[in-house]
């Protein structure tokens, strides 16, 4: 049992499928000597070869485009995008390919392939290196959507996502990658299964939902509740898409009310969609008003300090949301 | 301006030798293939004007067409391995599709939306080809998206060392997608095993090719990329089959991808909701239809003595019969069940049924 | 006063906005002497030449990149997306160009820009043919999102969209370019502003919100329910960013019932957005669970006519749908 | 293969004189002007030098380093209309921003987040250029953005027959985007009056050249898309100078746009968040400090006589005195308030704030 950084969950995952599959390979730009700039691929190129560990072309499109093609062959990429918020120019590959692949062709042609990008702000990156685009992708059907919020949970889901026969988008919350430490086992097998959410802190007064990053700040804003003795209960939603909603109707039929934490920005967030399932099938139990804490409808997380921490959630704010929410 | 002349009578340039044209040149494949490619432009021609009939019928809601591009697609399909190579077409590759196997059945079963349609279980629009027993890879409607399947296709045939080659076709407006032009630079710098073949009708609908790129052929937008280009008559079937056959042995023998432009005609409106007459001379399609790559073939066959009067009466007899017989299927075929509607979304969904 | 089709309101108002300012042009695929392929550019080019409705190369990204760049120059680009289904090519210049240029120069560079796109099913036009692509973009603060649901609305909010000094997405119901008809009146300038949504239909039993194609069905239903006594009230959107909560959340209050209409797929869709609000904003006013109608979870509308069908919302199912949700 | 081995010297190739070159024809600009470019490619040294110091220190989270390329940058800046024509520049622009007039005040804002930053007002990150005084226009992150936005401006000053060029610069690797192929197309096709420069440094962060493209010279891209390219010292500001002057002459002709290749050094890691040396030999960052293009034009022009090593030591002094006046000015400087986080989402926004 070693505790281990998030980001080296991350890096194990695709350490032991490399070298599970043959058919499994890594693409994007500098994943190859550089070992990615977050370093998630470290050591992999020189371990697995320049052929398993693509140094791609500066082009996210044909990133993802060339990985769908290798996948209809019978190879199982790992797309690396080196940032979310440089997804974009692959949205169609993604989108109109990726997705619709599989009921298009009735099931004859599938895209067993990962799309890992590392996401989120608070990191002194701007607008473009600190975007959430989950809202994105889990509005598109044929596609599953993957957020970790710890290493153990990040190793597991992506080993899980690499088998997957289905096109896995794979979140990172890239400022808890050193941040986020946490106990994995090693020698292990270890296989999280997606589509299930997690009940990680048990209460009785309210539900906070959240996932990523912000998972850690609900948790370390519900024990500072707690002191108050206010009791939230915490879910990590870890898959967005397909929504494990027997998990989150469970949680608010016991406390009646549900707090949604993201850190993407509020209008059209998935925290709509969860605040849209609670009030048609947990109105009866609904005790107060399904609350939204986000980041504010603004094009992106600025990069000047005081801008940045404005818009960041962070677990004062859901605490202090919290206990307004408990005191309804 | 060199292309806007050429834009104005596609078929003088596309008929012209260019240098480097094979043309006349001693024919590279045997009678009995020569008669099966033949055959199989007849039928898609056949069955591509029956889709017209059955449109202006109200039988059909849509309907886009092959004509005046079948002996670029059959000599590219028949220059490689069917069976072996795998392929990423785009929507006029009627005749190309038909060389792979696609049954005139499945084509009109296609064409109806009906149930046991292969390509997608009639879930898409007709002439969104897929085929796997035949290694054609599904496709959708946003042009350029399968160029750079190709390429990673080829990518897996080269991690595996197989012995095979992809490939891809697309249309000149097509080319330029920003999609096409990331693929062919993947292609290029990792040498892949592919072919990017542009069926150059110089139109994009209504858009003619001046308008789309400064070049007078989309082949010569290789020489940026590093890779060879190649324009030919996409008139002449055994010349197109020529050129194909020379890039698949540049590909097999680990030297990389190829741009191969062959110049067509496309004979009808873009398709069935368009009307060509806002945008383009009568007479340009006229002198088009005098140069029909189907009467040319059968002329050089009979020319010389590999077809006679005779048995190309009884092709067509053959093909009118293969297309009556497949619409008659398809009309009487049922629709798919209303719940097939909700599969599969995801491969889960395929196993269980 | 002339009866005009919805895509007649269109083309009247972009040869308007090209007489009245002639910093104004047109810029997309087959716009030009085919007066675009479903001839809502008709005559245009003949009448302002094609150095002002031009024939772009087949290439999406740069038909908005293009246009962003005349846009900061000082022209009023109007870009045509041939079908919404392909504006996916575009979404990097929409979402972090367009959308974000006014906020990141802090308000030096604008772009006034207009992004017409024709979206919706029931054409036979298959997964590629019939997509709504509005939640996507109304998740993206910087743009405005319009939808017009007859020929005055058509009219008026594209002669205001091109006025507007934002980018806007200009969203039509492709299916009712040529159904919906209605009286304009000809010789008056017609400006519909921005951002305002429209009770068409009083009601006090229980609210429908819809918008463009599906705005016309939900009228169709609350006629035919009106018949079995159930009054429903109908909110046409007609512009989903910036939201007009006010208008939405007025007649909740007094329906006390809301049931969201659209054809796009459920989960993340814009209905996703407005029961939040609603059960954020408007607890305490709802008698019953919000409802929603939506297209079903699947990659797109599918091209063979029974699966259309059971894909696509229409009249009979929203009637029933308002008559079930009266009845709780 | 051709370049790998240039890959792997990139100043031996980047000196090289090509053919086309123009190295020792007679200097094509005065003395005065020469000096101004001396002394703003000096100012861009020292600051970037700065903040590199800065950086260490922990007194600024980001900076990326334009050091190697300012040659080219100046070079291009001097060779057009500032004030008139319009630019589309890219993050290592500091040389290129200062030539138009960015003030070490202001970049330092930028450094350091500050109220008063002109690009952003402190919302984006150090060297996202804007600035409206001189024609720049707003720069995001995702690689190869402006490039269409430099093509539309052209467009828009061909709509009104304005006497105007637009210069855009891009990164040899962010040539891979389909984004930067579309936007040159659309040049090419309008003809408009648009220079793209590459200032090629042979590195993508970690990624060579030979893994982007399989062409030599970036510049050989243009070839493919029917326009004239070139490829130019960039480590020579005059050489750099005349293929700019020729490209804009040729843009205010009417003639079209012109890709320019400036093969330049990036003589540090990619940025203050890299390590250079998992990945790049340090004999070859060496080999580039000894052809330092500052070193370079100073050499040449004491050679020359314009240049007196006295007045050279004034020019140092004066431009330290600037670096440390804006360093003091903008760590002095406040932050802006946390209320400007909320605006300006609409230009209502701005109207009302
Ligand atoms: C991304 C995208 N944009 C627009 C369309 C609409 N469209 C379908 S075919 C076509 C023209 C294609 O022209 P070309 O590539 O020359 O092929 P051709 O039809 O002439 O064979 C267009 C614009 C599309 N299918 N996909
Ligand atoms: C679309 C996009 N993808 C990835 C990145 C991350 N990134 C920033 S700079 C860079 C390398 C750019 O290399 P090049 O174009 O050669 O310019 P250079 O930095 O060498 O001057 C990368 C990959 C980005 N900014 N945008
Ligand atoms: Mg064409
Ligand atoms: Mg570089």
């Amino acid at each position: 049992m070693a505790e281990i950084t998030l980001i080296e969950g991350i890096r194990q995952a695709m350490d032991e499928e490399l070298a599970h599959d043959d058919r499994v390979f890594i693409v994007g730009e500098d994943v190859g000597p550089r070992g990615g700039v977050f370093r998630a691929t470290l050591g992999l190129h020189e371990k697995y070869g320049g052929s398993r560990v693509i140094d791609s072309p500066l082009a996210e499109l044909s990133i993802v485009g060339v990985g769908i093609g290798a996948a209809l062959y019978g190879m199982r990429p790992i797309c690396e995008i080196q940032f979310a918020d440089f997804i974009l120019p692959a949205f169609n590959q993604i989108v109109n390919e990726a997705a619709k692949m599989c009921y298009r062709s009735n099931g004859e042609w599938t895209v067993p392939m990962v799309i890992r990008a590392p996401y989120g702000g608070g990191i002194g990156g701007g607008l473009y290196h600190s975007q959430s685009v989950e809202a994105f992708f889990a509005h598109v059907p044929g596609l599953k959507v993957v957020i970790p919020s710890n290493p153990y949970d990040a190793k597991g889901l992506l080993k899980s996502a690499v088998r997957d026969p289905n096109p896995v988008m794979y979140f990172e919350p890239k400022k808890g990658y050193r941040l986020i430490k946490g106990e994995v086992p090693d020698g292990e097998e270890i296989l999280v299964p997606i589509g299930q959410a997690k009940v990680t802190r048990p209460g009785s007064d309210l539900t906070v939902f959240a996932y990523g990053m912000m998972h850690q700040y609900a948790i370390q804003a519900a024990e500072a509740a707690a002191a108050d003795g206010v009791e939230a209960e915490v879910v990590d939603l870890r898959t967005l898409l397909p929504l494990d909603k027997a998990t989150l109707l469970a949680s608010v039929r016991k406390t009646g009310k549900a707090l949604i934490v993201h850190e993407d920005t509020r209008t059209g967030g998935f925290g709509a969609e969860i605040a849209a399932i609670l009030a048609e099938e947990a109105f009866t139990d609904l005790d107060a008003p399904v609350r939204r804490l986000t980041g504010p409808d603004v094009p992106a997380v600025p990069f000047s300090h005081p801008l940045q921490d404005w818009f960041m959630p962070n677990p004062e704010k859901i605490a202090a949301a919290i206990r307004e929410l408990a005191a309804y | 301006m060199a292309n806007r002349d050429r834009v104005l009578d596609p078929v003088k340039e596309s008929a012209k030798s260019k240098p480097g044209s094979r043309r006349g040149e001693a024919t590279p494949v045997g009678k009995d293939q020569l008669l099966e490619m033949y055959q199989v432009m007849l039928l898609a021609r056949r069955l591509d004007e029956r889709a017209w009939v059955l449109h202006r019928q109200g039988k059909i809601a849509f309907h886009i067409s092959g004509i005046g591009q079948e002996a670029a697609q059959v000599g590219a399909a028949f220059a490689l391995r069917r069976g072996t190579d795998w392929f990423a077409p785009y929507y006029r590759d009627l005749a190309l599709m038909l060389s792979l196997g696609l049954t005139p059945r499945e084509f009109v079963l296609g064409l109806m939306g009906k149930q046991g349609e292969p390509s997608s279980g009639a879930r898409q629009m007709p002439s969104h080809w897929s085929l796997k027993r035949a290694k054609v890879v599904s496709q959708s409607s946003p042009v350029a998206t399968q160029a750079p399947h190709a390429s990673g296709i080829a990518l897996g045939i080269k991690m595996r060392g197989d012995d095979a080659v992809v490939l891809t076709t697309i249309g000149e407006g097509s080319t330029s997608q920003g999609e096409w032009y990331e693929a062919v630079n993947w292609a290029a710098v990792h040498k892949l095993p592919v072919i990017f073949m542009v069926e150059n009708n110089v139109y994009a609908i209504s858009v003619r090719q001046d308008l789309q790129m400064a070049v007078l052929h989309s082949s010569d937008k290789a020489a940026g990329l590093g890779l060879p280009g190649d324009s030919v008559d996409g008139l002449d079937v055994l010349e197109v089959y020529r050129a194909v056959e020379a890039a698949a042995a540049r590909a097999r023998a680990g030297e990389g991808p190829t741009v191969i432009e062959a110049r067509v005609s496309r004979m009808t409106p873009h398709s069935s909701d368009d009307d060509d007459r806002s945008y383009r001379p009568r007479e340009e399609v006229e002198a088009m239809k005098a140069h029909d790559p189907l009467v040319l073939f059968r002329d050089r066959l009979i020319k010389e003595k590999t077809l006679t009067a005779e048995s190309d009466r009884e092709f067509e007899t053959r093909a009118k019969e293969q297309v009556d017989e497949a619409v008659a299927f398809a009309v009487a075929a049922p629709y798919p069940p209303v719940a097939d509607g909700a599969y599969p979304v995801y491969v889960e969904d395929v196993r269980r049924g």
